[in-house]
């Protein structure tokens, strides 16, 4: 009967890259099989930031595609211009912070799914030594070492934190030095905030373990990779898709984490002794329920100064702009 | 037996022909490829060489073609002057990305003033910066005999790294709740480069690169500093018998071609790119190096490979969109017209007989 | 703090990938070719040495065949600067275009699949950290000693000269631009089938330009290489560690150290050799002119 | 004759597009001659001994070998039947050794050791000593002269070829030369020697076989005939004759004080308080064995090299610190002596080599912008007032034969009409008659009121030209003397015959 919507979808990297524009498209292929003959969706990959991002959601757009997902951060300026230029165009900017009439935005809560990490990982190492390889020194990247850090102390307090920059997040060849690094160091667990399976690779070496990125890494279980941190965008994409289809689309930003599927946590394998297991997955759900908050107080800054009081929970504006180490963390980010 | 006899002077006919013939041949190739692929090939085929000049969304991809090429044949121009001297500045990326911060600092420190100075201003800046990012290889070259080629490509990563900590420190944008990135210039409109003519795609960029086809090609042919940029990179002792000091070359050399790339890369941060990112360096340095030899280091040549580099790139995104077909398909495939380039340059410098040996 | 062997072990490792293909490149140089194709070459390496490795459960049948993916892909670029006689800088160029989209064509299907386990060697070193050690002398041996590398160094120094001699330059180069190819086949291997385990588009992220850059500054000498291998090598693994030791250095600063300290040890050696006046070494007197011999 | 026959060539032709280089060419070279091959520049002399050692492919013809069929595919067949040859130009590695460039030579070279043995054993008995760990960079011309010598020695050839071994070289290392050819000629070696000197030919061939345009037009005993007779037979015509009349010293125009310059390069020579005097009207000769600091001179007077201001006067006006191109304006010109690369842009065409240094004497460039036409029109002239051989100003440098590409350079800065015009080595492998209009070029400038500086290494050309002659020496200028009255073994004496080939440094 009707035309069929066109759904466009802009990527950073290549589908193949095995992370982020991996779990993209992943998300892509979920809106295929639900809709069907309802939907076509295009996607453009490895499209630089910049000038021809600008240039690729136009074209996008002028081929007739009504709704378009833009799923990296760079992309958010020219996602603002195009949508300016086509009223009529439905855009979802990942990651980003600007909105318009016809833009949405949306994000995930990754550090819900790293203080599951950070508890397997503090129950786990035998050294108290934990590295964490850090893409950029961006609120999102530094909500999850903190996060990863406060609930690895709770359960081991003798914990320590080794923070890598690896100023990528995607230079395989550089994320296994870093791994090289933090092993050399002393540390037998590492986790990653940069999309390359290296890091799991060189933990396989030195007989340490470590979580999956962004996709599931599951070639690397039931060891090094313990459990994974997933992006799964496949429930939004679906809803977002639903909604212009009934028509009800409208602008919002959205930031959901485990309780909305949107944060998945790949099976935490037999390497992890089950009561840790369980403690995990307990943890997990708590989350999941909304009953928890990673960032619960009390909390100090890095500097020592107060940040939450006894119970109190972290704003989405102060995660938003994070950009400091909590109390504890003697590694110092980058200015 | 097939032997190549030199022409004793270039042959002006296979010069047009010779480009036309490499088209074609990666037209058969690639129809081939994308055959293999499973894509039909005279879709692919017409989709990039053929939709972004005249196809139904050409009107806007048309425009973009200048926007893409602006770059190039800016970067090209420079390098060209300095091939031709022998001299090997491939670090024009890090140039590129040097004059881009530099020029955004003039803008990013001036806001929120207005002004008619600051873009001009801006422009002044950007080349500066590039021309002090080429000097760094000159005067290492001059001082200590340092490889320029090795110092330039260095500078590239060092350059990458800046731009990084701009993006991340100095220059991030206080409104930008912590991610990286400056302010966009284009929402600044004293420091934005726009669209000069609406639809065109021309911007101060394409009218710079225009103005320094028509600057190199003056230089070249008619001024005797180009006599003796040519010169040194035939003959070097020539050269300096014929009054040159190298080190004024070196320095020339480097000096413009930054100078030229910096001012790419300002263009490119207060127009198309719009910002300073911790990933605004995008090939466009390494791409002018094919462009300048696809163009035979002539300015004119130089115009004419920056369009159908720009064809490809623009015709591939289409071809993603429209026929879906991978990004390294069409890498392949401007790979191959490279190849195919090159390799047929051979008849214009060569005439093949055939021989009759016992 | 910081103990110097674990980060010489670690040195190794960083370096190999570069340490290949810059012996490679090298051996080319001396040759007279420029080939700027090594990251195209490196790429191919690493995809179809992770193929074959994935496919013969054999890490080593995977290096065997990098090694003839890069030659087989060197070729092209022989066939267009040796045959066709086409400028070796745009050759070189559109050879790493052309590798970097041919391998992300071909290895779509490869995509989150794990490389094969290889046996460690000596002190938990890879045998291909051991091989390229190996390599340095051997190419040094046959630069310096060899009759054929004698023969290569005369076509890379004056081919006219060669060519009057009675010796094929454009066979001596193609054989050169083979083992350039080879050399970087593996070093791209290296990095898919010993570091990172997996093929992923890219992965080679500007190590070929790494080890161009070595080549000049080892002045075309081997031992040059490897000290520029593990300098580069040695800087990188560095910076890490100084960063997972907690140690406060501004991190952009440390990230640029690889390449500053390139320049800087450059800049040292190019001014020793001009104020001393010591002849030696140098670029090879015919390193990126074109041969085509009249008869 | 009771010698046999080593090599036979029965009508061997060669062509190249649009040249018949080589036309039904037959001779014979005995065992034990010394063999010259005499022709103009482009007469084929070069075009047929490459094809006696394998690099070009005869068309035609058939050649032999001791009296087998002898067609070499390649430089290393004709080497393995015994032929060896010394290039027209140097075939060299620059950045090689002695002992490695010998190696290349050789079929199946000896070890390292054993070769370096061999190497100082053999160029001893010659009486040509080499170090086979030196750099080739670090040569003389006549040191790398022996290298090439040494390599033919070392393979025992049946057939040795000399294409034009003596243009580079001071009739002492020529002396030396003929001695070791001599020596080999009596062990049997049949030596094929190719040369513009006719002199030297007269003294010391057997045999001579003509070339010109590529055909065999004679064969003669050169000590039978005069050099003016053996130029007639190559030019087809009658030489003319030099004119050295009507030049008188005047004021003086160039003085160079107390001139010291560290080398240049690793390779070069120091200068070392050089000092020297030139009138107008006069020619200065130069000369010396090459290496001693030719070079470095020639670059200094061209403003090449800078040296303190007044270090260099021109009518009194200081010009040491000054480039060639105010050296030019004022009326100091230079013409180096490698034509290609140097003097001239092998790439260029002629006429904007004329650029290279005509182009504000000649008002061929104002204020930056080149005047292509009158570019044109200069070049024009020069080839037309010089006999340039050459289809036109738009041809390229590398196209024309040595000797005319030589008289294009020499020409193009006498038309300039220099105050004082350095030159080196301006007939430098130009055959008699492009040299002989060289030499008048210089006489006739001189006699206009120019002064010139002769620097070369051929003794007769300066006796020819120069009213006064100093020797260069290891960087150092010796007094000048009068031409007149002065022999040859004083100026061997002059030149410092330790430095000669005999007791050359090791
Ligand atoms: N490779 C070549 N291609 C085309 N023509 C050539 C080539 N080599 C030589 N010729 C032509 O062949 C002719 C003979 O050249 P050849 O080099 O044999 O002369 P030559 O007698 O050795 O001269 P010279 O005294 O200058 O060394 C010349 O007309 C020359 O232009
Ligand atoms: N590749 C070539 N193409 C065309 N002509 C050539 C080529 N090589 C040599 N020649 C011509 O051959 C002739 C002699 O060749 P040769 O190499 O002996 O030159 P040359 O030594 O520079 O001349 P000369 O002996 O006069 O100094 C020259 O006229 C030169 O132009
Ligand atoms: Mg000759
Ligand atoms: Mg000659």
């Amino acid at each position: 009967q009707d035309e069929p919507l066109k759904v466009g979808f802009i990527y950073v990297g290549p589908v193949g890259d095995g992370g982020w524009t991996y779990q993209h498209d992943q998300g892509r292929q979920a809106v295929e099989a639900e809709f069907g003959d309802r939907v076509e969706t295009t996607f453009i990959e490895s499209v630089p930031e910049g000038a021809d991002a600008e240039r690729a959601i136009t074209q996008l757009a002028l081929a007739g595609n009504k709704l378009i997902f833009t799923t990296s951060f760079g992309f958010m300026d020219a996602t603002i211009n195009v949508a300016q230029k086509f009223p009529d165009v439905k855009f979802e900017h990942a990651t980003g912070y600007k909105r318009a009439e016809n833009v949405s935005t949306y994000d995930a809560r990754f550090y819900e799914g790293r203080a599951v990490m950070g508890t397997i990982a503090g129950r786990m190492t035998e050294s108290n030594k934990i590295g964490y390889i850090g893409s950029f020194p961006i609120p999102e990247v530094i909500q999850g070492i903190n996060s990863s850090y406060i609930h690895a102390k709770k359960v081991n307090p003798d914990v320590e934190m080794k923070v890598v920059w690896a100023y990528s997040w995607f230079d395989p060849a550089k994320e296994a030095d870093a791994a090289s690094a933090l092993l050399a160091e002393g540390v037998d667990v590492i986790l990653q905030h940069t999309d390359s399976t290296a890091p799991l690779a060189k933990a396989q070496e030195a007989g340490a373990i470590g979580f999956g990125q962004a996709s599931d890494m599951s070639a690397f279980k039931p060891n090094p990779r313990v459990s994974s941190i997933i992006d799964n965008w496949a429930p939004y994409y679906i809803e977002r898709v639903g909604a212009v289809l009934d028509g009800s689309w409208e602008s919002k930003a959205t930031w959901a984490g485990i309780g909305d599927g949107e944060v998945e946590i790949g099976e935490i394998t037999d390497a992890v002794p089950a009561e840790v297991k369980a403690e995990a997955e307990a943890l997990k759900d708590k989350i999941a329920s909304g009953e928890y908050h990673p960032f619960t107080g009390p909390l100090n800054k890095a500097d020592g100064s107060a940040w939450l009081a006894e119970g109190q929970t972290a704003t989405d504006e102060e995660l938003a702009g994070m950009n400091f180490f909590v109390e504890g963390i003697t590694a110092e980010i980058p200015k | 037996m097939i032997r190549l006899v030199p022409r004793s002077e270039t042959s002006m006919g296979w010069q047009i022909a010779t480009p036309v013939l490499a088209v074609l041949a990666t037209m058969v190739m690639g129809g081939l490829l994308f055959a293999i692929m499973g894509y039909d090939p005279v879709a692919a085929i017409r989709t990039i060489f053929w939709d972004p000049l005249f196809g139904p969304a050409a009107g806007y991809s048309r425009p973009q073609l200048l926007v893409k090429a602006a770059p190039l044949i800016l970067i090209a121009s420079g390098l060209a002057i300095g091939f031709r001297a022998g001299i090997w500045n491939i670090g024009a990326e890090g140039q590129y990305i040097i004059g881009g911060i530099t020029g955004a600092a003039v803008a990013l420190a001036a806001y929120p003033a207005d002004g008619m100075w600051i873009f001009p201003a801006m422009v002044l800046a950007g080349a500066l910066g590039g021309w002090a990012w080429g000097m760094i290889p000159a005067l290492l070259r001059n001082w200590f005999g340092a490889s320029e080629i090795l110092v330039s490509l260095m500078l590239v990563y060092v350059a990458e790294k800046i731009a990084a900590w701009m993006a991340f420190g100095p220059m991030r944008n206080p409104e930008g709740f912590g991610m990286p990135g400056s302010r966009n210039l284009t929402q600044y409109p004293p420091a934005a480069n726009p669209e000069l003519i609406a639809g065109t795609g021309a911007h101060w960029g394409v009218v710079a690169a225009a103005l320094a086809v028509l600057a190199t090609w003056f230089l070249i042919s008619r001024h005797i500093r180009g006599f003796h940029i040519r010169t040194a990179g035939l003959a070097p002792r020539a050269a300096r018998f014929a009054g040159v000091k190298p080190e004024t070359l070196v320095a020339f050399c480097l000096g413009l071609s930054g100078a030229l790339a910096g001012m790419a890369g300002l263009f490119e941060a207060s127009g198309p790119a719009g910002q300073i990112t911790d990933s605004f360096g995008s090939g466009y340095g390494f791409t002018a190096i094919i462009v300048a030899f696809l163009g035979r280091l002539h300015p004119l040549g130089i115009l004419l490979a920056g369009l159908l580099l720009a064809l490809t790139y623009i015709g591939g995104e289409l071809a993603q969109l429209t026929l879906q077909l991978p990004a390294a398909t069409v890498q392949v495939f401007q790979g191959m017209l490279l190849f195919f380039l090159l390799g047929f340059d051979l008849l214009t410098r060569f005439r093949v007989e055939r021989t009759v040996t016992a | 703090m910081i103990d110097p062997l674990s980060v010489f072990l670690l040195l190794l490792a960083a370096a190999t990938p570069i340490l290949f293909a810059a012996l490679g490149e090298l051996i080319v140089e001396r040759a007279g070719v420029l080939n700027l194709g090594v990251e195209g070459m490196m790429i191919t390496g690493a995809l179809a040495g992770f193929a074959a490795a994935h496919a013969t459960g054999n890490a080593f049948i995977g290096f065997a065949v990098a090694a003839l993916a890069g030659a087989a892909i060197s070729m092209l670029f022989a066939l267009l600067t040796q045959f066709l006689l086409a400028n070796q800088v745009a050759s070189g160029l559109a050879l790493t275009l052309f590798g970097l989209g041919l391998a992300a064509l071909f290895g779509k299907p490869l995509e989150g699949i794990k490389a094969p386990p290889m046996p460690a060697g000596p002190l938990k070193v890879n045998w291909i950290v051991w091989l390229g050690l190996l390599m340095v002398p051997l190419v040094w041996w046959f630069l310096n000693r060899s009759r054929a590398g004698l023969i290569l160094r005369g076509v890379g120094e004056n081919h006219d000269a060669a060519h009057a001699l009675g010796y094929d330059v454009r066979r001596v180069r193609i054989a050169a631009i083979a083992f350039g190819g080879a050399m970087a086949g593996i070093g791209g291997a290296f990095i898919s089938i010993a570091t990172v385990l997996q093929w992923t588009e890219g992965m080679t992220a500007g190590a070929g330009w790494i080890a161009l850059a070595i080549v000049v500054f080892s002045n075309w000498t081997a031992p040059g290489v490897l000290a520029g291998a593990w300098l580069f090598g040695g800087v990188t693994v560095l910076q890490l560690r100084l960063q997972a030791a907690g140690v406060s250095v501004p991190v952009q600063l440390l990230s640029m150290a690889p390449y500053l300290a390139t320049i800087i040890v450059l800049v040292a050696i190019s001014a020793m050799q001009k104020f001393s006046r010591r002849a030696g070494g140098g670029a090879p007197g015919s390193l990126g002119r074109n041969f085509h011999a009249l008869r | 004759m009771t010698q046999p026959e080593v090599f036979r060539a029965e009508g061997v032709g060669k062509s190249y597009p649009g040249v018949r280089a080589n036309d039904d060419v037959s001779f014979a070279v005995l065992q034990g001659e010394i063999h010259a091959l005499l022709g103009e520049n482009g007469a084929g002399k070069s075009t047929l001994v490459k094809m006696i050692y394998g690099l070009v492919r005869p068309d035609q013809g058939r050649m032999l070998l001791n009296g087998k069929p002898h067609h070499p595919g390649d430089p290393r067949e004709a080497r393995a039947a015994g032929v060896a040859m010394v290039f027209q130009h140097f075939s060299l590695f620059d950045a090689l050794t002695v002992a490695e460039n010998i190696a290349l030579g050789m079929e199946n070279p000896p070890p390292r050791r054993a070769l370096s043995d061999q190497i100082a054993t053999v160029s001893q008995e010659f009486g040509l000593p080499l170090n086979p760990a030196r750099r080739i960079a670090t040569l003389s011309a006549g040191e790398r002269q022996r290298v090439e010598i040494i390599r033919c020695l070392l393979q025992d050839p049946k057939l040795l070829i000399m294409d034009e071994p003596t243009s580079v070289l001071t009739p002492q290392e020529a002396e030396l030369l003929f001695a070791t050819l001599r020596k080999l000629a009596d062990q049997g070696t049949a030596i094929l020697y190719i040369s513009h000197k006719l002199d030297e030919i007269r003294t010391h061939c057997d045999r001579a076989t003509i070339l010109r345009a590529g055909r065999v037009v004679d064969s003669c005993d050169p000590r039978a005939h005069s050099a003016r007779e053996l130029a007639a037979l190559m030019v087809g015509g009658e030489m003319r004759q030099i004119d050295r009349s009507g030049r008188r010293a005047g004021e003086v125009l160039l003085q160079v004080q107390d001139l010291s310059l560290p080398a240049p390069t690793a390779e070069g020579t120091a200068l070392k308080q050089i000092s020297l005097t030139l009138r107008a009207g006069e020619i200065l000769g130069i000369g010396g064995v090459a290496g001693n600091g030719q070079e470095e001179l020639l670059a200094a007077l061209s403003g090449e090299l800078r040296s303190p201001p007044q270090t260099v006067l021109l009518n009194g006006t200081q010009l040491g610190a000054a480039g060639p191109e105010q050296r030019r304006k004022a009326g100091l010109l230079a013409a180096p002596e490698d034509r290609l690369g140097h003097a001239a842009v092998p790439d260029f065409s002629l006429t904007e080599n004329t650029l290279l240094t005509a182009g504000s004497r000649k008002d061929l460039v104002r204020s930056g912008l080149i005047d292509h036409k009158a570019a044109t029109a200069y070049a024009r002239q020069v080839i037309d007032s010089f006999d340039v051989r050459t289809p036109g100003p738009g041809t390229a440098a590398r196209a024309l034969s040595g000797g005319n590409l030589q008289k294009f350079v020499i020409g193009r800065e006498v038309l300039q009409a220099p105050r004082v015009l350095a030159v080196n080595q301006p007939t430098w492998g130009v055959d008699a008659g492009a040299a002989a209009a060289v030499r008048q070029s210089l006489l006739d400038l001189a006699r206009d009121g120019a002064g010139v500086i002769v620097i070369s290494q051929d003794l007769d050309e300066l006796l020819e030209l120069s009213d006064r002659f100093c020797a260069l020496n290891e960087g150092r200028l010796s007094e000048p003397r009068p031409t007149e009255g002065l022999t040859l073994d004083e100026i061997g004496l002059m030149l410092g015959g330790a430095h000669g080939m005999e007791v050359a440094s090791i």
